[in-house]
């Protein structure tokens, strides 16, 4: 079976269920027939026609109030910003009118907001973000962060089914880097789940997206070493699955927070701050966190390296950690 | 008027009705009645401090009236904070309402549809009250509601705080008919104010593009707060902004109930038929200040407000109903003391009602489903609480 | 000597600093002849003139850019916010724009921008919030949040002086509610400083603005039954007075952290991420948060202040603490 | 063009320049060749990979080189990606640069103002490599760079991604110039594409109120990324914009120097003499993609491509500069090639030059002060770096 990659998966997902219901429809700039700058939509304009791939104007703050009032009266739509730091230009429609209507009017409001969003690729300062923390400080938001093709697909296909708006972070650079076979069907991975990805005692790390992958190589480092790590992908940030989470910090006594968006108020303080809170008789160390610094991200690579959580960071922490 | 030859169509619709049907000049007359009834009622208790913020719609309801009598069932509605007569005119059947001002054949195919008008009105009067019994059961208040009831042929999207942010959603209301090959038009309002907010220019340039069926009425009563239209934009008429986008534009005299009407029979119309979006500028006195008590009246030079007042629409649609015979003197005073003793009554009751139940503080962010079952779940929803 | 309020405070700020700096002046909606909702500005116009009170129209996307055209050339512009809330529509040119010219450009940007947020008053859901964990996670911005007259004058005239953007939060609770003694002259209060309001030893309150009072109050009241605790104001959230609060909680051993803003990813989980990390082995019990609940703010005042973190709250988890 | 008669200004000054003076056309016709040097080297380098990206100006000259050429020390500059011309034109002195080119008169004031060209030219080399030696020093990329000195006469403010954004910043250039009681005005720059951002409307709508000095320059190359114009708005012209501002708007030929050149200067003078702000639309041919070898250079049909190709602006001026007789054949290949050797050796010399240093990455945020101080003072600053 031929392997496919993350934004292939994500093609999948939007495939599958554009097919399934008619009311599901895309939004974007550029998304019609060049089918996206990362071309997760090639072809479905083609299938689908004008009215259900729509290429908007150069606008982000209509284009998510438009997605909303099409919502409102039953459509499902999938809006794609061409890149996730460009969501801030849409940002009152995110945070005060999409999150904020099932609360006030009891009305649902099912729409997906496609963020290709992270760096590693020396693309600077304003395509490089990770802005998943503005989100989850918005009550009525969803926000999920799939690391893998699999979880890409099946979350996508999840996100477009649920009836709430979902902040959906798909990271650039596992676009064609990740891969995996699929198997045929209806794949769903349920929202709200995190999921165990590798199982240790010593040291929990909690992580998502890019993140999990260097997490992931920095566990098996210290498995050389004799220090066994549980790596908890997260997958959806709010809300947060705690079972998985502190079931685990509970059983390894100590635990890493590992993100890619800046450290300070960034999600990862959310975590640490709930497991200081509900984890405190288990703890036996310092709840640390590996994270960007408090900077925009640098245009130059080698500067860009120098501030992403890589692994190196990551088994340095883990290191010291362990020997905690 | 104009219309862009961009995409060169067709040139649209352009048909003025002659003289309005005295069956709609009848509702108008009631529903504008209904909607002065109601603010005198609430600028009374806003004046002895007994609701806490009251934004008058004094001056507007001819062209709220004026424009909503001409949607039909299932077409959209869009409202902010002046825009109570085109609620009144898009949820109540006033045959019902009022069987003694109406005759047999005044009831429409779309008043069928509706509910009980007197249970829609109570609802609406506990909503401003931010009672239980109102759209929202406390939790946001006056027209910041959405009541989207397709069985009943109505689809109104109520307001956001932030102005501005309500176009692009009629806008997708109106993406959403295009999509589903329906010929239904979406009505939204915005003040002069909220035109210099970037939202309003992506989601009309968005209706230029798309030729969406939005027809988008500037409420321009020369005020935004205490800012007036000098300091607010610098063109000859918001209409001019038409253009631009692309998409029909004119400019009417709010007062003059004919031609309120005739425009949004034209911009319907094209709406309706392929032609797309309209900007439609009315032009309103400053009959209030922003709020009740704000001190924000005090602003408008004393000769000016003077001159605002002279200006009520009700004076001068109830004088031309005369003049034109579609009523006698005593038929004013009878529809009048009607809307007054209807308000009245549903304002009584509404005071009547209880406080919200304080489990809607707490009541869920999520529709129900897989996130709103994990949301549940956390332990924030007890400890943050 | 007359009391001033926090109002009067902001307004002696605001006209002392311009009499002061030709280069300083004030942007926004309605705040010239009228003063702006809460008559921040009165008097101003009058003596200043339509370039440095400069009413705006209605926009705040347009005004933050326009304050930092200015700002770039050397001007010092205040902007208000009519309300906290509506910073919303200028979010990206804060975040993006402004917060990050002088990392990319080395080119100071001495702008204010201030917001009169919080709840309390039955205003609803949009003019109540409190945004600050936006913009703490945005890095470039000093975040500051003053709770008495004393420090919002000296904290705002420091801001305006300041070369660096400050995100300035005015609770509008507090506006006329709280009044003291001011002396005439020059007063400043550093940024960056953390405020001891009240001496403790048994557990450590963090907070700031209106919880800072409702927080004083629950300490009042715990000391009534023999627990002792020590009260911070933190009055600048980013960047962080680490030395004061670390040093209190080592002596304590206790954190409650107290803030408005709802509390997931609120800047509360920064402070608690931070005290987890660095103060782990002297706390002897688990990081507490009192906050609002992931909800937008009810407009009808019973539901609102059910959600509120008050005094009764604050007692409850103070008591709780104590006893653990 | 129209004005706005909202605050019935006495009409503005529509004088056209009869002809260009030579001695602005021998300068055009350098910078244009500079611009076309540099980028014909950059996409060069582009196709082979040893650069990520590069947006071309290829087309744009005329009209970047056309407006900026109005300009004067210590009026403003906000560029954006395919502004290269424009910033060549500013920063540089070209009697010091090519000498051999110029005649001793050609030196203007503000040239002897700036510094010596070939630093400058370095500097900018290195900054679109994200080198050392660049006015960002690696941190940022292109264009994304401020170079405000008013010791030099130049006050140019770069890009941030965002488009549109900058727009309101120009406007904050042109609002301290009226604070300030100078008549300098400010030049921007934007595509056609981002002319559907909110930030447009909210920043000529200021402009229009203010009556700033500001003149927008849309680059009307008919796509954004792969959007055509008939799906980035519905108007016929973008100048139809102007009158809902109460600002001055033509729609000029970009390929046309002297037209572009005498609407720039009317709109300075405008700007000059308190009428406030001037929307100018220059149509031009895509002559590229939007970057180099992304794809969407073949989203457009070959037909229109090739129309495009054939519409190159240097061809045209070059053409018009010898039937009017301001040069020969032979000078134009020396132009042509002095403006190679120039590009070709300032790319040389930045491939030259070293990596930033690492320490770059964690450079201060904060501007020296209190809060600086503070921030590095944070713990975050150790664990979380
Ligand atoms: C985005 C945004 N900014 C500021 C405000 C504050 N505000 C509320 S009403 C108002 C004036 C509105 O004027 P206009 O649109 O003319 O409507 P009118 O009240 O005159 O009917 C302002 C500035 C707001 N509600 N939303
Ligand atoms: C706010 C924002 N949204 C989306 C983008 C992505 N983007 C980069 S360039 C571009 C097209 C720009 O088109 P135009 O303004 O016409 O300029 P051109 O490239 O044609 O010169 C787009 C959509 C962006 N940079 N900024
Ligand atoms: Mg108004
Ligand atoms: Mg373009």
């Amino acid at each position: 079976m031929a392997e496919t990659t993350y934004i292939d998966a994500i093609r999948r997902a939007l495939g599958e269920e554009m097919d399934r219901d008619a009311s599901v429809f895309l939004m974007g700039q550029d998304i019609a027939a060049f089918g996206g700058p990362f071309r997760a939509s090639r072809g479905l304009f083609e299938k689908h026609g004008r009215l259900r791939v729509i290429n908007t104007p150069l606008m982000e703050s209509g284009a998510v109030g438009a997605a909303l009032g099409a919502a409102l009266v039953g459509k499902r739509p999938v809006l794609e910003m061409q890149f996730a730091d460009f969501v801030s230009c849409g940002f009152n429609q995110i945070v005060n009118n999409v999150a904020k209507t099932y609360y006030r009017w009891e009305t649902p409001v099912p729409m997906v907001i496609r963020l290709p969003f992270g760096g590693g690729s020396g693309a600077g300062p304003f395509h490089s973000q990770s802005p998943e923390a503005w989100f989850a400080h918005t009550p009525g938001l969803c926000v999920v962060a799939p690391s893998t093709p699999r979880d890409a697909l099946g979350m996508l296909k999840a996100a477009i089914r649920d009836p709430n708006p979902v902040i959906f972070l798909e990271h650039r650079f596992l676009y064609r880097r990740e891969k995996e076979e699929l198997p045929a069907g209806d794949l769903l991975t349920p929202l709200g789940r995190a999921n165990i990805v590798r199982e240790g005692t010593d040291v929990t790390i909690l992580s998502w997206s890019w993140t999990l992958h260097e997490s992931l190589a920095a566990a098996a480092e210290l498995a050389r070493e004799g220090v066994s790590v549980e790596v908890i992908d997260l997958r959806t940030l709010t809300p947060l699955d705690e079972d998985t989470i502190f079931t685990s910090v509970r059983k390894t006594s100590k635990v890493l927070i590992v993100h890619e968006a800046t450290v300070t108020a960034g999600f990862g303080a959310e975590l640490a701050a709930r497991i200081a809170d509900q984890c405190f008789e288990w703890l036996d160390g310092p709840v640390r966190r590996v994270a960007y610094a408090d900077r925009p991200s640098p245009y130059n690579k080698k500067l860009e390296q120098s501030l992403l959580p890589g692994r190196e960071r990551i088994t340095a922490a883990l290191r010291k950690l362990a020997r905690y | 008027m104009v219309v862009s030859t961009h995409s060169k169509p067709p040139p649209p619709p352009t048909a003025v009705l002659a003289d309005t049907d005295p069956r709609v000049l009848r509702r108008a007359h009631f529903f504008m009645r209904l909607s002065r009834a109601w603010d005198s009622r609430f600028e009374a208790m806003a004046r002895v401090g007994r609701i806490g913020r009251w934004y008058s719609a004094v001056g507007n309801e001819c062209t709220t009236v004026g424009t909503a009598l001409a949607l039909g069932a299932n077409d959209s509605l869009s409202t902010v904070h002046r825009d109570l007569g085109a609620v009144l005119t898009t949820y109540l059947d006033p045959t019902r309402l009022a069987p003694a001002l109406f005759e047999d054949g005044d009831q429409t195919a779309w008043d069928v549809l509706r509910p009980p008008p007197q249970a829609l009105l109570d609802t609406l009067a506990n909503q401003v009250f931010g009672r239980r019994g109102g759209f929202t059961r406390g939790v946001d208040r006056s027209f910041h509601y959405g009541l989207i009831k397709p069985e009943w042929g109505i689809r109104h999207v109520g307001m956001i705080s932030h102005l501005g942010a309500m176009i692009p959603v009629a806008a997708g209301l109106a993406l959403a008919n295009v999509q589903d090959g329906t010929d239904r038009a979406v009505l939204g309002f915005i003040g002069e104010g909220a035109t210099s907010q970037g939202d309003f220019h992506e989601a009309l340039n968005l209706a230029g593009v798309m030729k969406l069926p939005l027809i988008l009425v500037v409420e321009n009563n020369r005020y935004a707060f205490s800012t007036p239209l000098s300091e607010q934009y610098a063109c000859e008429k918001l209409s001019d902004r038409a253009p631009g986008y692309g998409i029909a534009g004119e400019t009417v005299d709010g007062l003059d109930f004919d031609a309120v009407h005739a425009a949004m029979n034209r911009a319907i119309e094209r709406a309706r038929t392929g032609y797309g979006a309209t900007l439609l500028e009315c032009m309103l006195p400053r009959m209030r200040g922003h709020a009740e008590g704000d001190g924000s009246y005090e602003m408008i030079p004393a000769a000016e407000r003077e001159e605002y007042l002279k200006q009520d629409p009700l004076v001068r649609f109830e004088a031309s109903l005369l003049a034109r015979g579609h009523a006698d003197q005593q038929r004013v005073e009878r529809v009048t003391a009607t809307a007054r003793d209807i308000i009245e009554d549903a304002v009584e009751r509404a005071l009547l009602t209880e406080e919200p139940s304080l489990a809607e503080a707490t009541r869920p962010v999520f529709a129900p489903g897989e996130v709103a079952t994990a949301f549940a779940r956390q332990s924030t929803e007890v400890t943050g609480g």
